[in-house]
């Protein structure tokens, strides 16, 4: 290390930029005349819109000017520009009301990051070794465009794909409106932590196929199962909010939190209890407390059920005594819980993360959502309600213009070689994020031209022929339209917050452009020159749908959308809650399915997402990798959670190197001994294990989706992350940096003689 | 002792300073290059930065501050004892004060290197110097590293003229009997020594005024060394033993100090017959009751935190008791006490070798003792989750030793220009004794005058 | 200041060198006419009783209280020019100026002493003043300066007689 | 980099600029020699690309703050780009030498590489803002001289400690160390 | 300022909002594993209990701008001080690194620069112009963001006003989405800091050390059923 740090301190040349507003006068570099006039030292907060999660809070950008050395028409000179110097929430925003998450805040180094791309790239090794080399934007749209072209003279359009980040927004409808102007096969969009289980629950419960807003604020008894919702699940800042208000917020009433999951996480940490539920029992023990409500005439009985069966018969099956065993929870508490819970309305249950990534997930949603119902707590302020969505937004870009999981693609490819033949990649990476069973780094191979618009090369973006580096968010015009986190119709919108740093282009802009090349039905279906302009047509649009409260002219309503960061309906009015198209037979539990045979495999595999790094794809960020995680405290890493007995009985030591092992593969990473885990869990985070990814990722850590077993929920197609049985054994010491000291406050060294 | 003729005297003590012996120069040889990559590393430190010692949060202080400790503590050997045993005026102590009195200005100068030397800007260290600045801010009396800086300039002037002023009669003495070139040297640093009643009646006058100088000095100057780390709240730092438990382990390390360096010169400048059993007997004595405080103080320590069972002192205190500090803590009690305390309180074992071993466990005791003061206090403070731990690097290990080397070079270099024995006060000693008649004959002139 | 006239014995040891003494003065030599060197302070004998008193440790003393009232002025001084509040305690606090001050008086005690023994003993002095280095070899130096010329042989051999191993001369009877 | 202690003395001191491959930031010096300089407080005189007179501007009854915008709004005073210039030397005094040099740099599409006059070195650690300074009226040349009688800008008051303290006590400012340093 | 336990839950979103405000360098893997890693506010975590009883307790630590600060008069060179405001002052430019203070805190809220800090360009641009880039060899801690209160003050006197409770917030409370942090004027009995700080549920941190922090903690509540809450 001494080395390492040899260099970087011996490199300090580095001394250039200036941090006064007056620079650095005696630059070698040449000095480019300014492109906009600030006055130093003064700051100017301009909104923008925060991109790291799919929550959409809604940011306020701190912009000074500073010196940064840029390209002009390929010389290298220093430049005085606005330069974006800290990300705070937009107060005015609905979401996230003026806070933000660290992820939000560390969002500032996606556009400073050292290892951004900066320029076109062309793929000069062979694939995924790499090797890329610059070339220019006209030689790169030149390349994109022959093949479209290629596609469309062979009348292959179809052969077209669009692999994507979930998008949403008018963003969604421009690439849906690209794919199919093209005639090309849907876009598919991918994410390792999709909601698409809880969507299916909630349309099928509540005719709402999106994730609940859930108004905590007002609620004076939460039950979570496997959510955490403090942390990264579903709008973890506008839930926090809404946390800091059910606590301490409304004087003489404090709200109480009941957690359950097989281990403690960030969110699990804040409550008032913690019950370690069986993995997969999560719908099991939501049931049992419905049936003692139901048992108990403690709240009236409803039709909120009728998707689960026995529920008309009071869930017989379902007797804490019955499920104590199964869910490990003994049937008091069950029932404590269960009039607690009915007798401090408004009461509220969510559920998400690990436990709807079972086999079962979907059956554990709906046994939560008919909990809600049970409880009264639907649509009901302290309940869960949706964010009603403005007709041309996400009405435009529901979901089912979109295309099968990354997984049926994969498939497609590999049934039929040539099914594919020019793909279309943004952002998505899913060869970090899907099991190897899913085999789409094979896939991918087969695919003999990817074109990606990613700012960073990552596992997936390193297999593309072409890279069209997209700006950062800080430097593109946003829009957004979150699906929950807030009662209001929210349609964020952002104007660049800074110039470009880099030779890069916005990826909307190269599809127009693209499009206008291309010419013929796609260049009518896309019209317009820019993003902005996409944008502003659709502001106009919805200036005439929302009637002109908001101002006296589109015109005037899209300049101050730009000021205050999008537009958002005046009063709170949830969206009404349909009865739901009960689907078919009434669903029963079919149990949990795990890989890997208990005996060999005695543990069960609970992959969490970080706090820090969401699902891996913010761990190029040195903030993210410093900022200790909240519960273990480790940097720089990542780490097996085991609980403090089994570590006893299989003699492993606090950081000793660990291998965990299932059918599918073995990774090592340090221990992180608590007793903040069920004795037959481990538990490890998401987000480390990059093979590439930039220098600050790059090989640090394990990836523990490489060793998932490709399980999926037979309904949503969507993957069972939490169903892999693994086995661990110690092999060694190994290093694993933690900020914190001991574990706990009273050590046995500071105890009494 | 044998009476030798004040010439025997002057022959053997004289001796060491005619010429250079090959394996002199060697053995100098090796300690300057010691003490060279001593310096070297601590360039590198600065040029790198203070990161390339083991140093961190939260043990923020480590090697340098308890080799700081350490060499003042050692510097309490000379001084102290020679003005007490002057004061005492035991005549035995003449062939060892200025031995003595040397290791205190060396260790002294060299442990006041170190509050430099783990500076993290050692290149501003004069902002801790009292002086008048354009900026019209001054150093923070308030702060005890203040206190050291006065105590320790006071020490170091005091030791340094109590070691200089009885030198000048044998500067003079080998003014005499030297020829050439250094005749003209020690010409110059005799500075007229003539011999003369009065010169020699000052000079004793500002002995014993400078003995009972000293010795408050001395105390003073490790009890403040030990409020640097008092004055801080850190578990097992702020107490009101310090100062005496400090002043004790410095002498403690001081005499073992003594002892040691006392028998190398007898051996290698053949000093058999000036420097005699009767004198290590009675500085082992002197060592053994040292010993014997140390553990008094140790206990005391321990007692008092094991019944006041404060969490934060607890965890330290099991830490070096039970804990990863353990080993290194029983080693420091093993050499400061289970093996001179034998060695030393059976006469039969008392011998000059039985010393030496002793004299050589407590000074690795005692290093080990700051070491175990500093560190794993400050390893666990209040917050158990701002815990942490403390590796050496290189860097630090290099520099201690060159301190070392540093010491014995220094030594060597004093005692080849310098009578290592103060030859006077030794003559003082042998010579004969008046006669009854001249001294009665005084008596009745100076009744009739 | 060149080299005083003297008459002086080397004698072998302290007692003849009483002797010596006891001889010059039954001579009737003044005492401040006679001259005794030697390489140790031989205090029991009365030849090296030159005067006793001195005010050296009054001195230290005094330099002690100057030294102290400098220490505390020092430390008020520096602590109210540039008034910093650390740690809730008052600017001038008591404890520290009180180190300080303690300091810097055995400073000053230390400094005055040596002080005043270098100017007491005329020290340092280069300059060529009667010396002989057989007192380097354990000889005592007793002499008479200036005598007159008459006395001179006399002296001579009291100082013989008493045991003198040399008598030499210095100055203008050097020639002779 | 001995005594690497203070962020880019260089950028101040006059000595050559680092290598702009640099590939990180550090507030280290770059060499011994910068560190050196900087220590024993070694400024040398900035050289500007053009000799522009603030005397002649002055007697043109041009105010400070004219070109100098935002001095009294925020910390910094703007020192003017060569577009700003040329708003009035598209036609003024076009035939000047200087001037030339100026239309030339605004011809290449350069900004005009001014040199820094005053300015702390950043290990001074000094967070000074103008705009206090100028409300509470004290007048520019209070600390940066009579520029009515200089052409280019020159150091011709030292700004040491001493010298914002004296003022601050002379008008019972705030003489808290936390003022100016943080 | 008060911090509100009750509310906290461990998000670190007051941690990377310091690390953006504040210009504090992040270390890397090697030297964060050496104990150097920078982190101005942390928040503790403390297991309680042994499964399936297990608590977690989370507890933001930051400077507590002691009034009796046992950092302040051990430092020889006053580079660390208290101001007329109360404020805990850290002057980078005095410091000449003798660690003393950071000993002597029993927070362990201090950090040092043991190397000079280093960032991969263009990160640099990231940085706070209004916050100076700490050196080699001096010691650096939680300021209260006090270049945000300066401003907030300069704002106030160009205005001919005095500064508003809540005007100024360190970039923690700012960024503090259970705002569970409150940062105030202590000497105001009006403002909502001293309305918090005389909550029943109100404890100092280490207070029995008699530092007088600055920072006042509320702590965790227990669940009580409507009518006999306490209101704080």
């Amino acid at each position: 290390m001494e080395r390492r740090d040899f260099l970087k301190i011996s490199a300090a040349g580095g001394a250039a930029a200036a941090l006064e507003g007056c620079g650095n006068p005696d630059h070698q570099l040449i000095r480019f005349i300014p492109e906009e006039d600030l006055l130093p030292g003064i700051a100017a907060w301009k909104p923008s819109i925060c991109t790291q999660c799919p929550a959409g809070c809604g940011l306020l950008v701190r912009v000074m000017q500073g010196e940064a050395e840029v390209v002009r028409n390929g010389q290298l000179g220093i430049i005085k520009m606005g330069l974006a110097k800290k990300l705070e929430g937009n107060p005015n925003h609905p979401i996230n009301q003026g806070r933000l998450c660290p992820r939000g805040q560390a969002g500032l180094q996606v556009t400073y990051h050292p290892d951004r791309v900066r320029t076109p790239l062309a793929r000069t090794g062979p694939r995924g070794s790499g090797q890329f080399q610059e070339i220019t934007w006209d030689d790169a749209l030149k390349q994109l465009v022959s093949h479209l072209s290629a596609l469309q003279a062979s009348r292959e359009e179809g052969r077209l794909a669009f692999l994507t980040t979930p998008l949403r927004g008018y963003r969604k409808s421009l690439v849906s409106g690209f794919a199919a102007a093209f005639k090309g096969a849907p876009p598919v969009e991918f994410a390792f932590f999709d909601d698409s289980v809880i969507r299916t629950a909630n349309s099928s419960s509540f005719g709402h196929a999106s994730p609940p807003t859930v108004d905590l604020g007002q609620s004076n008894y939460v039950i979570s199962l496997g959510a955490d919702f403090l942390g990264t699940w579903n709008s973890p800042v506008a839930q926090s909010i809404a946390y800091g208000m059910m606590r301490k917020g409304r004087p003489g009433q404090r709200g109480k939190f009941i957690q359950v999951e097989p281990r403690i996480s960030q969110t699990g940490a804040s409550a008032d209890e913690w019950i370690p539920c069986k993995p997969g029992t999560e719908g099991v023990f939501a049931l049992s407390l419905a049936h003692v409500i139901l048992r108990d005439k403690l709240r009236p009985g409803s039709a909120a059920g009728a998707s689960i069966e026995g529920w008309s018969q009071g869930l017989p099956d379902y007797a804490p005594e019955k499920v104590e065993t199964q869910t490990g929870v003994p049937a008091a508490t069950i029932t404590r819980i269960a009039h607690e819970a009915a007798a401090n309305a408004p009461a509220v249950a969510l559920i998400g993360d690990g436990a709807t990534a079972h086999t079962n997930g979907l059956f554990n949603a709906l046994a939560v959502n008919a909990l809600n119902a049970l409880l009264g707590s639907v649509g009901k302020p302290g309940g869960i309600s949706f964010t009603p969505a403005g007709a041309s937004q996400t009405g435009k870009a529901a979901s089912s213009d979109f295309g099968a999981s990354v997984r049926a693609l994969a498939e497609k490819v590999l049934s039929s070689p040539d099914a594919v033949k020019a793909l279309l990649l943004y952002n998505a990476n899913p060869v970090f994020a899907t099991p190897p069973g899913w085999r789409v780094r094979e896939a991918l191979d087969k695919v003999p031209f990817i074109a990606s618009f990613g700012s960073f090369v990552d596992e997936t973006s390193a297999l593309a022929d072409l890279i069209l580096p997209d700006h950062s968010p800080l430097e593109s015009w946003l829009d957004d339209a979150p699906p929950s986190g807030s009662a209001r119709t929210v349609a964020s919108l952002a104007p660049p917050a800074m110039m470009p740093l880099h030779n890069t282009r916005a990826m909307p802009d190269v599809l127009l452009d693209v499009a206008r090349q291309l010419g013929g039905d796609l260049a009518k279906a896309l019209p317009w020159k820019t993003y902005d302009e996409a944008l502003q047509a659709a502001f106009t649009t919805l200036y005439r749908e929302q009637g002109n409260k908001a101002a006296k002219d589109a015109d005037e309503f899209w300049s101050k959308a730009q000021e205050q960061g999008g537009w958002w309906s005046a009063e709170e009015k949830p969206a009404g809650v349909g009865a739901g198209k009960a689907s078919g037979a009434p669903m029963r539990n079919t149990g949990p399915q795990f890989e890997g045979a208990a005996g060999e495999f005695p543990f069960h595999l609970l992959p969490f997402a970080a706090q820090m790094w969401y699902d891996g794809s913010l761990a190029h960020l040195p903030w993210m990798q410093e900022a200790p995680d909240p519960l273990s405290s480790v940097m720089w890493g990542s780490w097996v959670e085991i609980n403090t007995q089994t570590a006893g009985e299989r003699g492993i030591q606090q950081g000793d190197l660990v291998e965990v092992a299932s059918q599918h593969g073995t990774l090592r990473a340090p221990a992180f001994v608590t007793p903040g885990i069920a004795p037959d869990v481990v538990a490890m985070p998401i987000g480390q294990g990059h093979a590439n990814f930039t220098r600050y990722a790059k090989d640090r850590g394990a990836n523990p989706i490489l060793i998932l077993a490709p399980m999926t929920i037979a309904e949503t197609g969507s993957l069972a992350w939490s169903a892999t049985r693994v086995k661990i054994s110690r092999v060694g010491k190994g290093k694993m940096v933690l900020f914190g000291g001991s574990l706990t406050e009273a050590p046995p060294e500071s105890r009494h003689r | 002792m044998s009476a030798k003729t004040p010439e025997q005297i002057n022959e053997d003590l004289l001796r060491p300073l005619a010429g250079v012996s090959a394996r002199y120069l060697i053995v100098l040889a090796c300690f300057l290059a010691v003490v060279i990559a001593g310096f070297t590393a601590f360039g590198w430190q600065v040029y790198h930065g203070i990161g390339v010692a083991g140093i961190r949060r939260p043990v923020f202080w480590g090697f340098y501050i308890t080799n700081f400790v350490f060499w003042i503590g050692l510097s309490h050997a000379g001084t102290l004892i020679s003005a007490i045993l002057r004061l005492a005026n035991a005549t035995w102590r003449r062939p060892v004060t200025r031995c003595a009195e040397v290791i205190t200005v060396f260790a002294l100068s060299i442990g006041a290197m170190f509050p430099i030397i783990h500076l993290g800007r050692p290149w501003l260290f004069f902002w801790l110097v009292p002086y008048p600045s354009e900026r019209g801010i001054w150093p923070n009396i308030h702060s005890p590293l203040l206190w050291d800086f006065f105590a320790i300039s006071t020490y170091l002037l005091g030791s340094g003229t109590f070691l200089l002023l009885p030198i000048l009669p044998d500067l003079a003495l080998v003014r005499d009997r030297a020829t050439g070139l250094r005749k003209k040297i020690y010409t110059v640093l005799a500075i007229g020594w003539r011999g003369t009643p009065r010169q020699w009646h000052r000079l004793e006058k500002a002995m014993q005024i400078m003995a009972i100088a000293v010795i408050p000095v001395a105390v003073s100057v490790h009890s403040i060394v030990s409020w640097d780390f008092a004055m801080a709240p850190v578990p097992m730092w702020h107490s009101t033993i310090f100062a005496p438990y400090f002043v004790a382990g410095a002498i403690f390390s001081g005499i073992a100090a003594l002892i040691i360096a006392m028998a190398l010169l007898r051996k290698f400048l053949h000093l058999e017959e000036y420097l005699l059993p009767v004198h290590f007997e009675n500085l082992g004595k002197l060592l053994l009751v040292m010993s014997l405080l140390w553990v008094y103080f140790v206990f005391a320590e321990r007692l008092t935190t094991w019944y006041g069972n404060e969490p934060s002192e607890m965890a330290v205190f099991w830490l070096t008791q039970r804990g990863s500090y353990s080993p290194l803590f029983w080693t420091m009690v093993t050499c400061n006490f289970l093996i001179p305390f034998p060695l030393l309180a059976i006469k039969k074992l008392r011998t000059i070798t039985g010393c030496v071993i002793a004299s050589i466990g407590v000074v690795i005791g005692m290093w080990l003792e700051r070491f175990l003061i500093i560190v794993p206090a400050l390893s666990h403070k209040y917050l158990p989750y701002s815990w942490g731990t403390y590796r050496p690097t290189w860097v630090e290990i290099t520099i201690t030793a060159a301190t070392f080397a540093a010491m014995a070079m220094l030594y060597m270099l004093f005692s080849k220009f310098i009578p290592i024995i103060s030859v006077w006060e030794l003559k003082w000693g042998q010579h004969e004794e008046p006669e009854r008649d001249s001294v009665l004959l005084r008596k009745d002139e100076e009744a009739t005058a | 200041m060149a080299v005083p006239d003297t008459i002086y014995g080397l004698f072998p040891g302290p007692r003849s060198a009483e002797r010596g003494m006891n001889g010059l003065r039954d001579a009737g030599v003044a005492a401040d006419k006679i001259v005794v060197m030697a390489s140790e302070p031989f205090e029991e004998y009365s030849f090296a009783q030159g005067e006793r008193t001195t005010t050296m440790g009054w001195l230290a003393v005094c330099g002690g209280v100057v030294g102290g009232i400098a220490g505390f002025t020092l430390a008020w001084y520096t602590q109210t020019s540039y008034p910093l509040v650390t740690g809730g305690m008052p600017i001038v606090a008591p404890w520290p100026t009180g180190i300080v001050t303690y300091e810097l008086t055995m400073m000053g005690a230390v400094l005055t002493t040596v002080i005043a023994l270098l100017v007491g003993s005329r020290l340092p002095d280069w300059s060529h003043k009667l010396y002989d280095p057989e007192i380097a070899h354990g000889k005592v130096l007793i002499g008479v300066v200036d005598p007159s010329d008459e006395a001179r042989a006399d002296l001579e051999n009291r100082l013989r007689r008493a045991g003198a191993e040399k008598v030499k001369a210095t100055g203008r009877f050097a020639t002779l | 980099m001995l005594f690497k202690s203070s962020p880019r003395a260089e950028a101040q001191s006059g000595s050559p600029s680092p290598a702009p491959d640099s590939d990180v930031f550090t507030p280290a010096h770059r060499t011994v020699l910068q560190a050196v300089r900087e220590y024993f407080g070694i400024r040398s005189t900035p050289v500007q690309p053009i000799a522009f007179t603030h005397k002649v501007h002055l007697a043109n009854g041009l105010q400070c703050t004219d070109c100098h915008v935002g001095v009294d709004r925020g910390p910094d005073a703007r020192i003017p780009s060569v577009n700003f210039c040329m708003t009035c030397h598209q036609v003024i005094a076009t035939d000047k030498p200087e001037i030339k040099k100026l239309a030339a740099y605004r011809a290449r599409g350069e900004d005009v590489p001014w040199q820094r006059v005053y300015g702390f070195e950043p290990s001074a650690h000094v967070k000074f803002n103008h705009a206090p300074h100028i409300r509470a009226g004290v007048n520019c040349k209070v600390c940066h001289g009579d520029m009515t009688t200089q052409t280019v800008a020159e150091r011709k008051v030292d700004h040491t400690m001493g010298f914002c303290i004296g003022c601050h006590r002379q008008q019972n400012a705030s003489v808290d160390c936390v003022t100016c340093h943080y | 300022m008060v911090i509100d336990l009750d509310r906290c839950t461990g998000c670190e979103a007051c941690v990377v909002a310091c690390h953006a405000e504040n210009n504090i360098s992040t270390v890397g893997e090697d030297q964060a594993a050496r104990g150097r890693a920078k982190h101005w506010i942390r928040v503790e975590r403390y297991y309680e209990g042994e499964f399936p009883d297990v608590k977690v307790k989370f507890m933001p630590v930051l400077c507590q701008q002691c009034d009796a600060a046992p950092c302040e008069p051990v430092c020889p060179t006053y580079a660390t001080h208290h101001t007329a405001e109360g404020l805990n002052s850290q002057i980078y430019n005095r410091c000449i690194g003798t660690r003393y203070c950071a000993n002597a805190c029993p927070y362990n809220v201090r950090f040092f620069n043991f190397y000079n800090p280093v960032w991969d360009k263009p990160l640099h641009l990231q940085l706070n112009p209004d916050v100076s880039v700490r050196t080699v060899g001096v010691m650096e801690k939680c300021t209260f963001c006090v270049q945000r209160i300066k401003a907030g003050e300069i704002q106030a006197e160009a205005e001919k006003r005095e500064v508003k409770d809540g005007e100024i917030q360190p970039a923690c409370v700012q960024s503090c989405p259970t705002r569970a942090m409150v940062f105030g004027d202590l000497n105001d009995p009006q403002s909502e800091v001293s309305r918090m700080a005389r909550s029943n549920r109100a404890t100092k941190l280490l207070g029995e050390l008699g530092t007088l922090p600055k920072v006042t903690y509320l702590q965790r509540d227990s669940w009580h059923v409507g009518e006999d809450a306490r209101t704080d």
